[in-house]
């Protein structure tokens, strides 16, 4: 193990951490505020990825796709809202549970009728496109470190949303107490449009960012939704702190998880929320129950 | 001297830095109804959570019969004898009446770990509900659903899905709250005849009530004792009177 | 309590005969999906038996189904052995002991940790099954040697033929059904429900809680062990996927879509979406948009499920007079 | 939705099952000889991962049997499709519902190793006769080999041996292993490697990674570390178009010649562009294959399904050849199973990958062809192994 190897293994734990979170953090925002557990929320990051494919093959331009594709996944985000989620907010978890499962099924089928089934990639832009040698065999993709950053950029401007802006101050405010936001005469139903828009358009981001590495393929929401589960789990649900927490944790988990121990490393994710959950129930930085 | 059933030694309970409870130590006697009165939020209902065991003290210790019970979790707590009912009513709301009490009445079973014999065929369990209707005077609503009934009788459904666990010390929260003379003078009455064979610990607002049955009194404000005694002491303590009366009466002694 | 009125006795004992008459009439491919459907409705009514009475919703059922399945496949096809006196109860002692792994680490959690715990916790066997070449991988292996039960050479129930298999499902189906019956009429059914409709007072009232909820876990996972295991026998086949969290949700919409809190509900519930799979899935490529459409739809329009709807229709019989003393 | 809202019937829900019985009550109509039509069960995956191939084989089938006019053995065809999901637990009612209920003569599937074994499980119960146009499990034409299943596609050993010898003839003896940790990818490795150290190599790594896990950067890492003279993969669909492009990112493309069979470029080779240059694989076809077969084919599946042709919609053409000819053979009486099978088992069947003919254990005995990718094409080398039999391991026809 050395050193350029290590550091090649932690910038992948980083990238794979920094994705995660995008992801988890609409999550755990959409269940903190609205009382929701979203099981269609791996489907945002497909579609982001979907989408990101399309337009860049009608622009041509990864920006461009990027670009046009985040207002749509906006779009659907309150379209499903409005549609679907508003039913559910009095319901109990297992009715939110079924029904973001039949949710997935048709996110599923519509990707299949809108964009066929096949495999497909995406371009990374050419100045991005090399690679930053480390050692005379080993060297490591710039456009990996351009997405960390990117991440990153995202994590930081959410923590400013969050913790500086006026809407901010309503989102934290609706994680606490829900009643009282609502009692204050706070148009709730705006927010929670708005708070579930965010949510899915983190994801749909994450996929369309993320779909020139990992190219585009049926069955890749699915994949990412479980361990953003866990990432919730670990960091304590509502919480954003917690989710980048449980995010990192989970991203090096599992790639140094996987260089470790190749065959069976899919429990070592488990392992760890297992662990966490032993130690504190509520997660990290979870309210208590 | 009668002799200290249960007893609490610089008992304290923080939230941050609400000091809820801070710092108590009160002795309450075998067989007395013993009255913590205070306004709201002097830690009265903090008091009897960290008694039932439903909260963990910060610091401090609680002692039942000589035996240190403050680690103890609630259901070992009632097992001990101790029961307690609720400021804001905490009950089974689509079972009946009788279901209520039933649980209450079945806990005492040595283990409900009985899988195979129907629960109505337990005599002893359904003595013991019946016995616990009649006393919260609940007998003849015994097959009305929980949430159907009035608030007044939702109250006497806490008592007596408490009684039906045949506590020794009762822990009341409020029994009165919210209910009109007539239905408050059954609970006072109720109380009075349970004085005679429980230790009763009666937190209440409704003061008539309090000197009706109350042998001691405990004044709490902000989470601390301010005077604790006899129902005589306390009437006459300065500090009591400066407490509730405000500041002009007791303008000579103010140190 | 699953207040038993009297039309719903006279239901299910009218489809218990027609299910015992059924396979004088069935043809084979007829005979093998109703096979499927009542173990499905035993998978279906151990899950309501947590989720509808001991309100644990658990998204990780299917890893005791799956479980089970792999024991009596390793007997089998490992060890050998093909007498159902010795795989079925070790079988069936295996899921309980991971339930009672799975289980003592969930309780710890309510809601939608619970969930979400029981969910990873079921992802982290099914990854190990589809790790291990042992076991098969991702294809997973197929088991030829069906169990028997026999005494020397009298053989008493020979599972291979698929007569007895379907009446040996029908009578576990209704003994299980029983069982929960009898467990849930029984003191510690009293508790179980009474924990789901107010666990702090029943903690107040001297219950130990969290040993009563890992009793049901540990129950209903051995239930679904049982299932698990004739599913193998059923279909002769077990493959990783069957502990996926799709066939979790797959169960919880037939508790659903049956009628909670019934027993007997998801029974009807397995029967209804076995049917409506086996109906729609021809009809267009992409028939999955019109069964998530009627997920969806039953959430909304149904969340009594069918049994609600029976119980609504039959309303204008005595109200249920179960009560119980 | 109020209860009086409603018209269902309290009994109509519980009866179901009996009213399903009721329709099975269908008089079969009663099969005279040759005239009443040919049953073909299509067992294929139209929906999830693997969904562009089954639609691929889906279509090349029909295609094929189309191009006869829409006869086989003189009879014609009704086709009952089931959409398997790729889904390993609904693979014997899917199959047992097309065998039993639909009652079909023919069952063409399918794609996932793991459902092929289930369905092949039933089939062999059944006595259907079976032709699987793709999973290339090894028990299928192995330990479950039998008289009525048959492949038209390989076996995971079959593409991958010739592969050792490429490698060998290149001056390459040190070589890295890599693949899933799945049943396909220890058949595949385990051909590469029989043949490799066979001929005088040494693998001086293995790596399987857990299935369907695509973070392979870990490992190139590695890979770069060990320096071997070369790599040979077994990765598909998404999984090899991104195993491709880390390769190339992580500056191994042109410093460690990478070697495969031919999934890692079949499929993925335009999306993959100028990464996959160089890259060298061994499989049964290639779309470049200039024979007349081919030249026919190609456009004529571009024409019915407006995609290209690949090796799954061949297997599937050819699954139509091979029913063709045993039913020619006897005429269109299913029931002579055992000329039946015979006829298809002698048969030489003329394919776009060249004439190939069945072995004992039904599995294809095929040319495997070396191919090498350049800009987003693929241009064939030659023939890497003539006539190559699966060996057939546990199989006692």
């Amino acid at each position: 193990m050395d050193t350029s190897y290590l550091l090649i293994q932690t910038l992948n734990g980083l990238q794979y951490g920094f994705l995660l979170f995008l992801v988890a953090s609409g999550l755990t925002l959409i269940f903190g505020i609205m009382g929701i557990i979203n099981l269609a929320h791996g489907s945002f990051f497909m579609i982001g990825a979907y989408l990101c494919y399309w337009l860049a093959e009608k622009t041509g331009s990864l920006w461009l796709a990027i670009l046009l594709g985040v207002p749509i996944s906006v779009l659907v985000g309150l379209v499903v809202e409005r549609f679907g989620i508003v039913f559910l907010y009095k319901r109990d978890h297992l009715y939110q549970v079924l029904l973001t499962y039949g949710l997935i099924l048709i996110f599923n089928e519509l990707r299949a009728i809108l964009w066929g089934n096949d495999v497909q990639s995406v371009k990374i832009p050419a100045f991005l496109a090399a690679s930053i040698p480390l050692t005379e065999t080993q060297a490591y993709p710039i456009y990996r470190l351009f997405i960390s950053f990117v991440c990153l950029l995202l994590a930081a401007g959410l923590y400013v949303v969050i913790q500086r802006t006026k809407l901010g101050m309503t989102i934290r405010a609706g994680a606490a107490n829900r009643e009282m936001v609502q009692a204050l005469g706070l148009d709730i139903n705006r927010l929670f449009a708005i708070v579930f828009a965010l949510g899915a358009a983190l994801a749909a981001f994450a996929g369309m960012v993320n779909a020139p590495v990992s190219s585009v393929y049926p069955g890749m929401g699915e994949e990412i939704l479980i361990v953003s589960f866990v990432v919730v789990v670990i960091g304590g649900l509502g919480s954003i702190k917690g989710a980048f927490l449980g995010a990192m944790m989970i991203g090096m988990a599992d790639t140094f998880g996987s260089v470790l121990l190749p065959t069976g490393s899919g429990t070592v994710v488990y392992a760890v929320m297992a662990l966490v959950l032993l130690w504190r129930p509520q997660g990290l930085f979870g309210r208590a129950i | 001297m009668t002799e200290i059933v249960l007893e609490t030694r610089a008992l304290s309970r923080h939230f941050g830095a609400l000091m809820a409870v801070d710092d108590v130590s009160i002795g309450f006697e075998k067989g007395e109804v013993h009255a913590v009165i205070g306004p709201n939020g002097a830690g009265k209902t903090t008091l009897i959570n960290l008694l039932s065991g439903e909260l963990l003290p910060s610091s401090g210790s609680i002692h039942f019969k000589g035996q240190d019970i403050t680690r103890l979790p609630a259901n070992a707590i009632s097992h001990l004898g101790i029961g307690r009912s609720y400021q804001k009513t905490n009950i089974f709301p689509r079972f009946t009446v009788f279901e209520n009490c039933w649980l209450g009445a079945q806990s005492r079973l040595p283990s409900s770990f009985r899988f195979f014999r129907p629960a109505s065929r337990y005599d002893a369990v359904r003595a013991r509900t019946e016995r616990a209707l009649e006393l919260c005077g609940l007998s003849q609503r015994a097959h009305a659903t929980a949430a159907a009934m009035s608030y007044g009788e939702q109250r006497q459904l806490e008592i007596g899905m408490m009684l039906a666990t045949e506590p020794e010390l009762l822990l009341l929260d409020e029994p009165l709250a919210g209910m009109g003379a007539e239905e408050a003078h059954k609970v006072v009455e109720l109380i009075q005849r349970l004085a005679k064979d429980h230790t009763i610990i009666l937190i209440e607002h409704d003061m008539d009530a309090v000197f009706a049955v109350a042998q001691r009194l405990t004044v709490m404000v902000n989470g601390r004792v301010l005077e604790s005694g006899t129902v005589e002491k306390v009437r006459t303590s300065k500090a009591v009177q400066e407490a509730y009366l405000g500041e002009d009466e007791a303008e000579g002694e103010a140190a | 309590m699953p207040a038993l009125s009297r039309p719903v006795i006279a239901l299910l004992l009218l489809a218990i005969a027609g299910a015992a008459l059924f396979p004088l009439t069935a043809e084979t491919y007829y005979l093998k999906l109703m096979t499927k459907i009542m173990v499905l409705g035993l998978f279906a009514m151990s899950l309501d038996f947590l989720v509808g009475f001991a309100g644990l919703v658990s998204m990780g059922h299917a890893a005791f189904f799956g479980v089970a399945g792999y024991g009596l496949a390793w007997f089998a096809n490992k060890a050998g052995i093909g007498a159902l006196e010795v795989s079925l109860p070790a079988a069936l002692a295996i899921t309980a002991l991971v339930a009672l792994a799975i289980g003592w680490l969930s309780i710890r959690t309510t809601g939608v940790y619970f969930i979400m715990i029981t969910l990873a916790l079921a992802q982290m066997l099914f990854y190990f099954f589809k790790d291990q070449r042992y076991w098969g991988g991702t294809d997973g292996m197929n088991v030829f040697k069906k169990p028997k039960l026999a005494f020397g050479d009298w053989v008493l129930l020979d599972l291979s033929n698929r007569y007895v298999l379907y009446y040996t499902c029908l009578a576990l189906l209704v003994l299980a059904f029983l069982l929960l019956l009898t467990l849930l009429r029984s003191p510690f059914g009293r508790v179980v429900v009474g924990i789901k409709e107010n666990e702090g007072r029943m903690r107040a009232l001297g219950y130990d809680v969290a040993r009563y909820k890992l009793a049901a876990f540990v129950i209903a996972g051995t239930l679904a062990g049982l299932a698990g295991y004739l599913e193998v026998v059923r279909s002769a086949f077990i493959n990783p996927s069957h502990l996926s969290w799709h066939e979790s949700g797959t169960v919880l919409v037939m508790v659903l879509l049956g009628g909670m809190g019934t027993l007997w509900g998801p029974v009807v519930g397995a029967l209804a979406l076995v049917m409506l799979e086996d109906s729609i899935s021809s009809l267009w490529d992409h028939w999955l948009l019109l069964m998530g459409g009627f997920v969806i739809a039953v959430v909304l329009f149904l969340p009594d499920g069918i049994a609600g709807l029976i119980r609504s229709l039959g309303r204008r019989a005595p109200k249920s007079e179960a009560a119980d003393d | 939705m109020n209860e009086n809202g409603l018209t269902t019937t309290r009994r109509t829900i519980l009866k179901g099952a009996a009213a399903g019985a009721a329709v099975s009550f269908i008089p079969t109509r009663f099969a005279i000889g040759q005239a009443a039509k040919l049953k073909i069960g299509l067992m294929l995956p139209f929906s999830g991962t693997f969904a562009s191939p089954g639609v691929n084989i889906a279509e090349a089938f029909k295609l094929r049997i189309a191009e006869n006019g829409g006869k086989v053995g003189g009879r014609d065809v009704e086709y009952i499709q089931v959409d398997d999901e790729s889904a390993p637990p609904k693979a014997k009612d899917n199959a047992a519902k097309l065998i039993t209920k639909d009652k079909v003569d023919v069952l063409i599937g399918t794609v996932h190793s793991g459902v092929a074994e289930a369905m092949a499980a039933v089939a062999r119960e059944e006595g259907t006769l079976t032709i699987c146009p793709n999973a290339g499990a090894g028990k299928i034409t192995g330990e479950m080999c039998a008289p009525n299943i048959f492949r038209s596609s390989f076996s995971n050993w079959q593409p991958a041996y010739p592969c050792g010898k490429v490698m060998i003839n290149d001056g390459l003896k040190k070589a890295v292993m890599m693949s899933w940790n799945y049943p396909a990818g220890h058949e595949a490795t385990g051909g590469f490697k029989e043949n490799f150290v066979a001929n005088g190599g040494t693998v001086v790594k293995e790596i399987f990674l857990d299935f369907p896990k695509v973070e392979f950067q870990a490992y190139l890492t590695e890979i770069a570390s060990i320096k071997p003279d070369g790599v040979f993969v077994f990765f598909a669909g998404a999984g090899a178009l991104k195993f491709i492009q880390d390769y190339a990112a992580a500056g191994l493309q042109g410093k460690i010649p990478l070697y495969g069979s031919g999934f890692i470029t079949d499929g993925v080779l335009k999306q993959a562009g100028a990464a996959a240059d160089g890259i060298k694989s061994t499989l049964h076809y290639a779309d470049a294959l200039d024979n007349a077969m081919n030249k026919k084919f190609r456009p004529a599946f571009k024409a019915v399904a407006n995609k290209d042709a690949d090796v799954y919609a061949v297997q599937g053409y050819d699954a139509g050849t091979m029913l063709i000819k045993g039913m020619d053979a006897v005429k269109g009486d299913i029931k002579a199973t055992k000329a039946l099978y015979a006829a298809i088992a002698g048969a030489t069947i003329e394919s776009p990958r060249g004439n190939f003919t069945l072995g004992k254990n039904h599995n294809p005995v095929q040319d495997i062809y070396l191919r090498i990718a350049k800009g987003g094409e693929e241009t064939v080398l030659g023939i890497a192994h003539k006539a190559l039999a699966d060996p057939g391991k546990g199989c006692s026809m």
